[in-house]
C-alpha cells in the first residue's frame, strides 16, 4: 500500500481522526508554548514559576487559570510546556530505541548463525529485569533528570523492537527478490536496507506509535517516585506527582484538589490515547489479513 | 427435461458494499444443476464463481457482503429466504463444500477424526462413538490408508492429497444432495489431482448426488462435469453440455479459453491468449463486459449488455457476435 | 456440590463485607492501639540502634535507670533506679565525677530473670564493647572516658586502632581501662567521670537506647557478648545480622514484642508482670506505610489511631471530623544551610569554572565573609516561616535551639535586606566579585521540598540584586548528597539535626567545632578558622564547668559567634505535631522521643 | 519434550550470570561513597562514623570482580548478602514478600488474561460496528490511564467514600488469627491458608483486600490482551477452516470459541508470557498504593535505596522467572498448537 493511501486511510477512519485531531492540538501547543505561556526567565523556559512559597494548591482562579500545584507551581504553565517535554520524551525514546532496535534485529536475522544466537542471548538478558524495575535502577543510578530518565527508558527499551524486525527479517530473507538482489551481486548493506527494511517497517511503525504514549506515562511514573524529572521541571508526569499526597482532598471535601490531579492526568491520558488511536488504526490498515 | 431440478438458480446477484464503491461480484446469473449430475462453472480468478457457490451456501461475508436479489431453490425452497438457522440445517448435511487450499481448510489444532465426527454429530442423532465408526468408515472410503490410525492425526500430519480427501470425507459424511467442490485440485499436483477427480467420480456414482465443481481448468471440467456455465466479471456467458461447448463453443471467451490450452499448459490464470486484463470489478465496463478483450467488439457491444440467449438447442451465450466468431472459427478451420 | 460450595462461598463473602462495613463502633477496638509510621525499623537491639523508629519500640520495651518527668525534658524521675542522683541527696559526688544509682528490687525481665546491679553494669559494658561504626556509643565514650570510642581507648592503653585486632592480653587490659568506669556497690552501680560532665544525665536517661537495662544471662544464652574480658575483638563493632539481640527482645518495660514482621509491621503486647501498674492498652501494632494518602485514609476511617504526616498536609487535617491535630510542639532541631569554605573544585560542576571570572565560584567562595553576610540577608525568613511552615516553627537564632541553655530569642538574626547584601556583595573580594559577577549551583536532596523551597528563595532573591549573578538550584538523591559532602565537593546546600540527648552540646559540637560532623564538611579554611578563633575550645568549655549560668553565657556567645561571623545560614528551628483520633488519651509531648510514643500512659476513650 | 526443557534450564545460568553482570556494572557506576549511603540513610548517622574506615570493611573499594566474586561465590553458597532496606537476609526478605506478590499477580493474571480475550473475542465478532469501536476505546482509554492516578482514584472511592474495598494485605484482626499460633500458615497466601485451615472469614478478608488490587491491574492490561486477541481472532475468522466449519453447518457460537479461539490464542500465549514480567514490574505502582508490602514495591524501595545486594538478588529472580515463564509459554504453545514440538 502506498503511503498516501495509508494517509488518506488515516484520515477517513473515525477513531484514527480523534487521534489525529489529538496530537495535531498538542502539536500546536507545544510550538506555540512561548507565545501561551511566556515564561519569566527565557533562559530556563522549562522551570515552572512559583505563585508563593507555601505547600497547600491553591483551586484555578483568574491569574492560574488551572490553579498551582503543591509548592504553588502554576499548572497550566507546566501543561503548556509539558506538552513539549512530552513529545521530547516520546520521540527520542522510541525514535532511538526503534533505531537501535532495528539496527540489532536486522543484523542478527539477516547473518544469523552464532552472531544471531550471541545478539538474541543479549537481547534476553536485557529483557530479564523487568522493565520498570531496571528503569528505576538505571534513573538512580544516573541521577535525577529528564536525560538521565530517557538514557535509562532507552537502554531498556530496545528489545521488543529487535525481536520484532528480526522475525520480520527472518520470514522475509527467504523470499524472492532477496535472493534475488544477492544472486546480483548487491552488497550487504544494501541488501538490508533497500529490501528488507523498506519491506518489515510497518509493524515497527504500529509499534513505535503505540510505544510513544506508553513511554510518556513510564517517564511520568518515574517522576512519581521521585526519581524523574527534577522538581519545578515542566513536565507531566512531575504535575501529577504533585497531586499525590493530595488526591483524597481534605476537610471533609473529597474533591478539594481536583484540579491537581485531573488536568495534568487528563492531559497524559489524552497524549496516550491519541497515540493508541492512531496505531490502532495503523495497524488496521496496514495488516493486509484484514483488508 | 423431465427430471425435478435439484437447485435453481435465478438471477442470481451478490453485491459487496465496500468504501470504494460497490463490487458486482455476482450480477444476475441463473443455471440449474439435476440430482446426480455434474454442472461446472469455469471463469478466471474474480469471475464470480466462488462468491456464486458461498451464496448458495450463504457464506457471503456481511456486511460487506449481500444477496440482492434473485432465488436460489433448492428443493424447491428458496434458500435466500431462510434464516441462518434454517440454513445451518442444509449445510453439511444437503448441501456440503469442499476448497480450494487442503492445506488451510482444516483446522490445525483438531484431529481429522475430531472435524469429520463433529459434521456428523450436528446433522446425525448418533453417540459419539458410532460418529468415530463413521468417519473411519468415511476415510476407508475416500482410499485414507490405515484409518483407524488416521482418525487420531493432526491435518499437519499428513499430506495434500491426503488432506483433501479428509476433506471430502467430511463433505460427504453425512450424505449431501450436492456437493460444491471449489476449485479441488488446483492446490494439488498433477498425479495427486488425477487421483482426487477419479475419487469424485467413483463417489458420485456411489453416493448419487450431484456436484457443482468451480474452476478456472477447462481440463478438470472436461473431465467430469455433464454441464458447464462459463462465468466472466460475475455473469454466465456461455452455458452448454459439455460436448456442445467443447466442440463448438458460441461465446469469443470461450473460444479464447479453449484455444489457448494447447499453448500455456490448460493454466488460465494468467490467460496470455487472450489480450488485456480483466476489468476491474468497481468498474466494469459499459454494455460487453468483455468488450475490452473481444477482437470482435463493435459500438454495440461498448453500448448494449448481451443477453444470455440460446443459440442452438440447449446451448446458450451471451454475444451479439456469434455469426463473426463462426466465420473465424471457420477460416482457421480452413487455414 | 461445586455449585453449592460456590454459592456458600460469595455468602460468607458477602456477609463477612457486611458486617465489616456495617460496623462503626464508638471508639474502633479500644485495647488496641495501631499506629501508622513511615520507614522502616532499624534493629531492636537497643545498644545498637540510633534511629527514631527503633527507639519508639526500645522505650516501649527495654528501660532505663532514669527517666524525663512527664512534659518536661529537663528534670528526671527515677525508672530502674529508686532516686534520681544530685549533689543534694548525696548521689552526685567528688564535684560531679561520681554518680551512683541504687538500683529497684523486684523487677523481672519480660522472660522471667530478675532485675540485679550486675545486670545493670553488664548491660553498659556490653554496649560499650560493641561501639559500632555510627552508633549511639560516643555520647558515653565522652562523658566517661573523655573519649570518642572504643578506638581512641584501645589506642591509648595498649597502640591498637582497630579494637577487632586485640589479643586476648590486650583485651584483658583494655577492659580493666574500661571496668574503672562503672563498678557495682552492693545495691548500686557506681560510675566514675574522668571529670565532671553536665550532659551524663541526659544521656543515660530513658528515650536514649544506649542505657537501657538488659538481662545478663539471658543475653549470655543468646551469644551477646559472654561478659569476658578478653573477648573484646569479638565482640566489637558488630553485624546487624549477626547481633543476638536484632529481633529478640527482653526488657523490663510495659510492653514486650509480639510479632515483627520486617519492614511491614510491629506488634507488642502488654507486660502484664510490669513492676508498675500494667499498662491499659492490650496491644499496640505500629504498620509501616509510606503513602500519605492511605494513611491519611486509614485515620479517617478510624482504623489507625496516630498516623505520621508531614507538616506541609496540615491544611488537609485540621478540621477532620473525629481527628485531632496538635502542632506548634517545639521541636529539637536546626535545619541550615551548610556553607563549604574550601570547595573541592577539581571535576565539579556545581562551581562551574571553579574561578572567580563571572562564570563560576572560585574554591575560597564562601570563605569571604561578605560572601556569607550577602548570602544571610538574602534569604526570605519570614516567608519561609509564615508560608513553608505555616507559620510554625520559628527562625532560628544560631545552632542552638529553643530551649536549651544559650537561646535567646532577643539575640541578633538576620533578616531579608537585599540592600545589605548588596553592600557585602560589592565589598567581597575587593569589589572583584561585583563587577564580574558568579554563577554556582546550590544543592538540595531531592524529595525535600522544604529544602528545595530554601535554595529557590536564595536564588530568587540574588539574581534580583545583580544580573550577572547566577544561581542554579539542583536536586540530586540523597546518595550523592552524602558523596559530595564527604569529598569536599558541596557548595551551598540545607541540612538539618536533631537532638539525641537533652543538651545544647549536642547541637554545638556537630554545627561548630572543627570536628563535628558538620564541620567535617565544611573544608580546611573553616577548620583552621574554628581552631584558631577559639570556637573548639569555646565548645568544649561547655561541658567542662557545671555551672548553669557559667554555661549559659558561653552558649550565648558560640551563638552570637555564629551569628557574628555568619559561619552558615542559620534557617528555621520547626515545631512538632501529632495526628491523631481524638479518642486518644493520655498522650504527652515528649521531644526526645517524638514522632515515638511512650504507649505507657495512652488509652482509648471518647470525650 | 524433556530434552528441549533440560536444554532451556541449560541456558539459565547463562542468562542470570549476563544480567547480574549487567546491573553489577550499573551499580560500580557509582563510587564507594555513593554506595555507602545504602548504610547512612540520615545526617544523623554521620555522627562518629569513620567513613573511610565503612568503605574498607564493606569492601566497597576492592576491584569491581573482586566484589562481584564475593557476591556470586556467596550466592553459589546459597548466602545472597544481607539486604540493608530490607533489614533482613535477602533471602528472607524474598520469601517474606514472595506470597504477596504472587497472590495478587496470580489473582490479576486470571481476570486479565480471561477478560482481555473475551472483550477481544467480542470485538472482533463485532468487527467494525459500533460495539466493537466502544470496547476497542474503553480498553484504550483504561491502558492510557498512569496506574498511580488509577490507584489512587480506586483507593478514594472504594476505601475512602465506601468503605469496601480497604488497603494492605489483611485487617489487623484478620492478622491477628494469621499470627496465632492456631492458624497453621501452610503457604503464606492467606486464601489459600485461609481454606486449608477452613476459617472462610481469612478468606472473605483476604479477597475484599485484593479486589481494589485487582482491577486497578486489570484495567491496565485489558487493553493489552484484547488488541492482540481481537486482531488474532480477525485472522483467523478469514481463514478457510472457519468457512469449512461454517460450511459444515456449525453454529456460530461454536466456529468462534471451538474453532478460532484456540488458534487464535497462540500469539496471545507469547504477549500474556511478556505480559507476566511487565506485570511483576507494574507491581511497583499498586502495591505502593495499596500498602502491599510485596515484590515490586520491595525492588523499586530497594533500588531507590542503592540496595545493591537486594536489587542483584531480585535481579536473580526475575532472570529466574523469565526463563520458567518462556518455558511455560513453549510448552502451552506445545498444548495449544500440535503443530509445534518441543525439540
Amino acid at each position: 500500500m502506498e503511503w498516501q493511501e495509508v494517509v488518506i486511510r488515516l484520515f477517513k477512519n473515525k477513531i484514527s481522526l480523534i487521534g489525529l485531531i489529538l496530537i495535531i492540538f498538542f502539536g500546536v501547543i507545544a510550538i506555540g508554548a512561548p507565545w501561551i505561556a511566556p515564561p519569566s526567565d527565557p533562559s530556563e523556559p522549562y522551570m515552572v514559576p512559583r505563585a508563593g512559597w507555601g505547600f497547600e494548591p491553591q483551586p484555578p482562579s483568574s491569574e492560574h487559570i488551572f490553579g498551582t500545584a503543591e509548592g504553588q507551581y502554576d499548572i497550566f504553565y507546566g501543561i503548556i510546556w509539558g506538552t513539549r517535554t512530552a513529545f521530547r520524551i516520546g520521540f527520542i525514546i522510541v525514535g532511538i530505541s526503534s533505531f537501535i532496535g532495528i539496527l540489532v534485529g536486522t543484523l542478527a536475522g539477516y547473518y544469523g548463525g552464532w552472531f544471531d544466537e550471541v545478539v538474541m542471548r543479549i537481547t534476553d538478558i536485557f529483557m530479564a529485569i523487568p522493565f520498570l524495575i531496571a528503569a528505576i535502577v538505571m534513573t538512580t543510578i544516573l541521577g535525577q533528570g529528564l536525560r538521565n530518565v530517557m538514557i535509562a527508558l532507552i537502554t531498556f527499551g530496545w528489545m521488543n523492537s529487535a525481536r520484532l524486525m528480526r522475525s520480520q527479517v527472518l520470514s522475509i530473507k527467504e523470499e524472492e527478490f532477496v535472493i534475488a538482489a544477492d544472486a546480483l551481486g548487491a552488497g550487504d548493506f544494501r541488501i538490508i536496507f533497500k529490501h528488507v527494511i523498506l519491506n518489515t517497517i510497518f509493524p515497527l511503525v504500529i509499534e513505535a506509535s503505540m510505544r510513544m504514549g506508553s513511554m510518556v506515562i513510564t517517564a511520568s511514573t518515574l517522576s512519581f517516585l521521585g526519581i524523574g524529572a527534577p522538581e519545578g521541571y515542566a513536565d507531566w508526569g512531575q504535575m501529577i506527582s504533585f497531586a499525590r499526597n493530595w488526591i483524597l482532598g481534605g476537610e471533609g471535601n473529597a474533591i478539594k484538589y481536583w484540579f491537581t490531579v485531573v488536568i495534568p492526568g487528563g492531559a497524559i491520558t489524552l497524549f496516550c490515547l491519541s497515540w493508541n488511536l492512531i496505531g490502532d488504526a495503523f495497524r488496521d490498515i496496514l495488516d493486509p489479513k484484514l483488508q | 427435461m423431465s427430471k425435478e431440478k435439484l437447485i435453481d438458480v435465478n438471477d442470481l446477484a451478490t453485491y459487496f458494499h465496500t468504501e470504494e464503491g460497490t463490487v458486482k461480484a455476482v450480477d444476475g446469473v441463473s443455471f440449474e444443476i439435476y440430482p446426480g449430475e455434474t454442472l461446472g462453472i469455469v471463469g478466471e480468478s474474480g469471475c464470480g464463481k466462488s462468491v456464486t457457490s458461498l451464496s448458495i451456501m450463504r457464506l457471503i461475508e456481511s456486511p460487506p457482503g449481500k444477496i440482492e436479489n434473485g432465488e436460489i431453490l433448492f428443493n424447491g425452497k428458496d434458500l435466500t429466504k431462510l434464516n441462518q438457522k434454517q440454513m445451518r440445517k442444509i449445510r453439511g448435511n444437503d448441501i456440503s463444500m469442499i476448497f480450494q487450499e487442503p492445506m488451510t481448510s482444516l483446522n490445525p489444532v483438531y484431529t481429522v477424526g475430531d472435524q469429520i465426527m463433529e459434521a456428523i454429530l450436528i446433522h446425525k442423532d448418533v453417540s459419539k462413538k458410532e460418529a468415530r465408526q463413521e468417519a473411519i468408515d468415511m476415510l476407508t472410503k475416500v482410499g485414507i490408508p490405515l484409518p483407524e490410525q488416521r482418525v487420531d492425526e493432526y491435518p499437519h500430519q499428513l499430506s495434500g492429497g491426503m488432506r483433501q480427501r479428509v476433506m471430502i470425507a467430511m463433505s460427504l459424511s453425512c450424505d449431501p444432495q450436492l456437493l460444491i467442490a471449489d476449485e479441488p485440485t488446483t492446490a494439488l499436483d498433477v498425479t495427486i489431482q488425477a487421483q482426487i477427480l477419479e475419487l469424485m467420480n467413483s463417489l458420485k456414482r456411489q453416493f448419487g448426488m450431484a456436484i457443482m465443481m468451480i474452476t478456472h481448468d477447462l481440463g478438470v471440467i472436461a473431465e467430469v462435469s455433464d454441464r458447464v456455465a462459463v462465468m466472466y466479471a460475475g455473469k454466465v456467458v456461455e452455458y452448454a453440455d459439455v460436448k456442445d461447448l467443447y466442440g463448438d463453443p458460441k461465446h469469443p471467451y470461450t473460444w479464447g479459453l479453449m484455444y489457448s490450452i494447447p499453448h500455456i499448459e490448460k493454466d488460465l490464470e494468467r490467460l496470455e491468449a487472450i489480450p488485456g486484463n480483466v476489468p476491474n470489478p468497481l468498474n466494469f465496463p459499459e454494455g460487453c463486459k468483455f468488450n475490452t478483450r473481444c477482437q470482435f467488439a463493435t459500438d454495440k457491444c461498448r453500448v448494449d449488455e448481451p443477453e444470455l440467449e440460446e443459440v442452438e438447442e440447449g446451448h446458450y451465450s451471451a454475444c451479439w457476435h456469434v455469426d463473426k466468431l463462426e466465420e473465424q472459427k471457420a477460416k482457421q478451420g480452413r487455414g | 456440590m461445586k455449585r453449592s460450595s460456590i454459592l456458600i462461598l460469595v455468602l460468607s463473602m458477602v456477609l463477612v463485607l457486611s458486617l465489616t462495613v456495617g460496623a462503626f463502633a464508638q471508639v474502633n477496638n479500644p485495647n488496641t492501639f495501631t499506629k501508622i509510621n513511615m520507614g522502616t525499623i532499624d534493629s531492636l537491639d537497643p545498644h545498637y540502634q540510633y534511629d527514631n523508629a527503633s527507639s519508639e519500640i526500645y522505650a516501649n520495651i527495654y528501660e532505663n535507670l532514669i527517666m524525663f518527668k512527664e512534659g518536661d525534658i529537663t528534670q528526671y524521675e527515677p525508672l530502674l533506679a529508686t532516686e534520681v542522683p544530685t549533689v543534694n541527696n548525696g548521689l552526685i559526688k567528688n564535684d560531679g565525677t561520681t554518680y551512683i544509682f541504687p538500683i529497684r528490687e523486684g523487677v523481672t525481665f519480660h522472660e522471667g530473670g530478675t532485675l540485679t546491679p550486675e545486670d545493670v553494669k553488664y548491660s553498659f559494658m556490653r554496649g560499650l564493647i560493641h561501639d559500632r561504626n555510627g552508633g549511639p556509643w560516643w555520647m558515653l565514650y565522652g562523658p566517661l572516658f573523655d573519649a570518642g570510642g572504643l578506638s581512641d581507648i584501645t589506642e591509648q592503653v595498649v597502640g591498637v586502632e582497630n579494637p577487632s585486632e586485640l589479643t586476648a592480653a590486650q583485651s584483658a587490659e583494655v577492659y580493666a581501662e574500661l571496668d574503672k568506669a562503672i563498678s557495682v556497690d552492693g545495691n548500686k552501680v557506681v560510675f566514675n567521670l574522668p571529670k565532671p560532665n553536665p550532659t551524663f544525665l541526659s544521656v543515660v536517661v530513658h528515650d536514649n537506647g544506649l542505657g537501657a537495662i538488659i538481662d545478663k544471662e539471658w543475653s549470655i544464652e543468646q551469644g551477646a557478648w559472654d561478659g569476658s574480658p578478653e573477648t573484646i575483638a569479638e565482640y566489637y563493632d558488630p553485624a546487624k545480622e549477626s547481633d543476638p539481640l536484632h529481633e529478640q527482645t527482653n526488657g523490663t518495660g510495659p510492653f514486650m514484642l509480639n510479632t515483627w514482621e520486617k519492614g511491614k509491621r510491629i506488634a507488642l503486647d502488654r507486660n502484664d508482670n510490669y513492676w508498675r501498674e500494667p499498662a491499659q492498652l492490650e496491644r499496640v501494632i505500629i504498620n509501616y506505610i509510606d503513602e500519605w494518602s492511605t494513611r491519611k485514609l486509614m485515620l479517617q476511617r478510624g482504623d489507625a489511631d496516630v498516623v505520621y504526616m508531614d507538616k506541609q498536609y496540615q491544611s488537609q487535617v485540621e478540621n477532620l471530623d473525629g481527628v485531632e491535630f496538635i502542632s506548634g510542639l517545639p521541636n529539637l532541631y536546626t535545619g541550615y544551610g551548610l556553607m563549604n569554605w574550601t570547595i573541592d573544585t577539581k571535576g565539579n560542576p556545581d562551581v562551574h569554572s571553579g574561578e572567580l571570572d563571572g562564570n563560576g565560584v572560585p574554591s575560597d567562595f564562601f570563605e569571604d565573609i561578605n560572601v556569607r553576610k550577602a548570602f544571610n540577608y538574602s534569604m526570605n525568613y519570614d516567608a519561609f516561616v509564615s508560608e513553608v511552615m505555616d507559620g510554625d516553627g520559628q527562625q532560628a537564632r544560631g545552632p542552638i535551639p529553643e530551649p536549651f541553655l544559650g537561646f535567646d530569642e532577643d539575640s541578633p538574626v538576620y533578616t531579608m535586606d537585599l540592600e545589605k547584601a548588596e553592600e557585602h556583595f560589592k565589598k567581597a573580594f575587593d569589589g572583584e566579585l561585583w563587577d564580574k559577577g558568579f554563577e554556582i549551583t546550590i544543592l538540595y536532596n531531592t524529595g525535600n521540598s522544604m529544602r528545595k523551597t530554601a535554595s529557590d528563595m536564595l536564588k530568587y532573591n540574588i539574581e534580583q540584586i545583580n544580573p550577572n549573578f547566577k544561581i542554579n538550584v539542583r536536586g540530586i538523591q540523597w546518595a550523592s548528597y552524602l558523596d559530595r559532602m564527604i569529598a569536599g565537593k558541596f557548595t551551598l546546600g540545607f541540612i538539618g539535626w536533631g537532638a539525641d540527648y537533652a543538651d545544647p552540646h549536642n547541637f554545638t559540637v556537630p554545627f561548630m567545632r572543627s570536628d563535628g560532623t558538620f564541620g567535617n564538611f565544611k573544608g580546611e579554611s573553616y577548620k583552621e578558622w574554628a581552631k584558631e578563633n577559639g570556637v573548639d575550645s569555646l565548645v568544649n568549655k561547655g561541658v567542662e564547668v557545671t555551672d548553669r549560668e557559667e554555661r549559659e553565657e558561653i552558649y550565648k556567645e558560640i551563638q552570637n559567634i555564629a551569628y557574628e561571623y555568619a559561619t552558615d545560614l542559620y534557617l528555621y528551628q520547626p515545631t512538632a505535631h501529632i495526628l491523631m483520633r481524638d479518642w486518644v488519651q493520655g498522650w504527652t509531648y515528649d521531644p526526645i522521643l517524638h514522632d515515638g510514643i511512650y504507649y505507657y500512659r495512652i488509652y482509648k476513650a471518647q470525650e | 519434550m524433556i530434552s528441549y526443557i533440560v536444554r532451556r534450564l541449560l541456558i539459565l545460568p547463562i542468562i542470570l550470570i549476563g544480567v547480574t553482570l549487567l546491573v553489577f556494572s550499573m551499580i560500580m557506576m557509582l563510587g564507594p561513597y555513593e554506595r555507602l549511603s545504602t548504610y547512612i540513610k540520615d545526617p544523623a548517622e554521620l555522627k562518629n562514623v569513620d567513613v573511610d574506615v565503612l568503605v574498607t570493611k564493606l569492601g566497597l573499594n576492592d576491584p569491581w570482580y573482586e566484589q562481584y566474586g564475593r557476591w556470586i561465590s556467596g550466592v553459589a553458597r546459597g548466602d545472597m548478602g544481607w539486604s540493608e532496606s530490607a533489614g533482613s537476609t535477602v533471602t528472607q526478605a524474598f520469601l517474606s514478600r514472595f506470597p504477596a506478590t504472587a497472590e495478587l499477580g496470580l489473582l490479576a493474571l486470571l481476570p486479565v488474561v480471561v477478560g482481555g480475550v473475551i472483550l477481544g473475542v467480542f470485538a472482533s465478532v463485532h468487527h467494525n460496528d459500533f460495539w466493537d469501536h466502544v470496547s476497542r476505546v474503553l480498553a484504550i482509554i483504561g491502558w492510557s490511564v498512569p496506574t498511580f492516578v488509577f490507584g489512587l482514584i480506586m483507593l478514594m472511592i472504594f476505601y475512602g467514600t465506601l468503605g469496601w474495598f480497604p488497603p494492605s494485605r489483611l485487617d489487623s484482626w484478620a492478622l491477628d488469627i494469621v499470627n496465632s499460633a492456631g492458624f497453621i500458615n501452610y503457604t503464606n497466601f492467606f486464601i489459600i491458608d485461609g481454606l486449608l485451615n477452613a476459617n472462610f472469614a481469612i478468606v472473605g478478608n483476604a479477597i475484599r483486600h485484593l479486589v481494589a488490587p485487582v482491577i486497578t491491574i486489570s484495567i491496565l492490561w485489558w487493553a493489552f490482551i484484547m488488541r492482540i486477541t481481537r486482531s488474532s481472532m480477525l485472522e483467523i475468522l478469514r481463514r478457510d477452516y472457519i468457512r469449512t466449519a461454517r460450511a459444515k453447518g456449525v453454529k456460530e457460537n461454536v466456529v468462534v470459541y471451538k474453532h478460532a479461539v484456540r488458534n487464535a490464542l497462540i500469539p496471545v500465549v507469547t504477549v500474556a508470557g511478556r505480559m507476566v514480567l511487565g506485570l511483576l514490574g507494574g507491581l511497583v505502582i499498586t502495591e505502593t498504593i495499596f500498602n502491599i508490602k510485596g515484590l515490586g514495591q520491595f525492588m523499586a524501595q530497594a533500588a531507590q535505596q542503592l540496595d545493591y545486594p537486594a536489587v542483584l538478588g531480585g535481579t536473580l529472580y526475575f532472570g529466574f522467572l523469565l526463563i520458567l515463564i518462556n518455558l511455560c509459554v513453549d510448552v502451552s504453545y506445545a498444548i495449544i498448537d500440535p503443530r509445534i514440538r518441543l525439540e
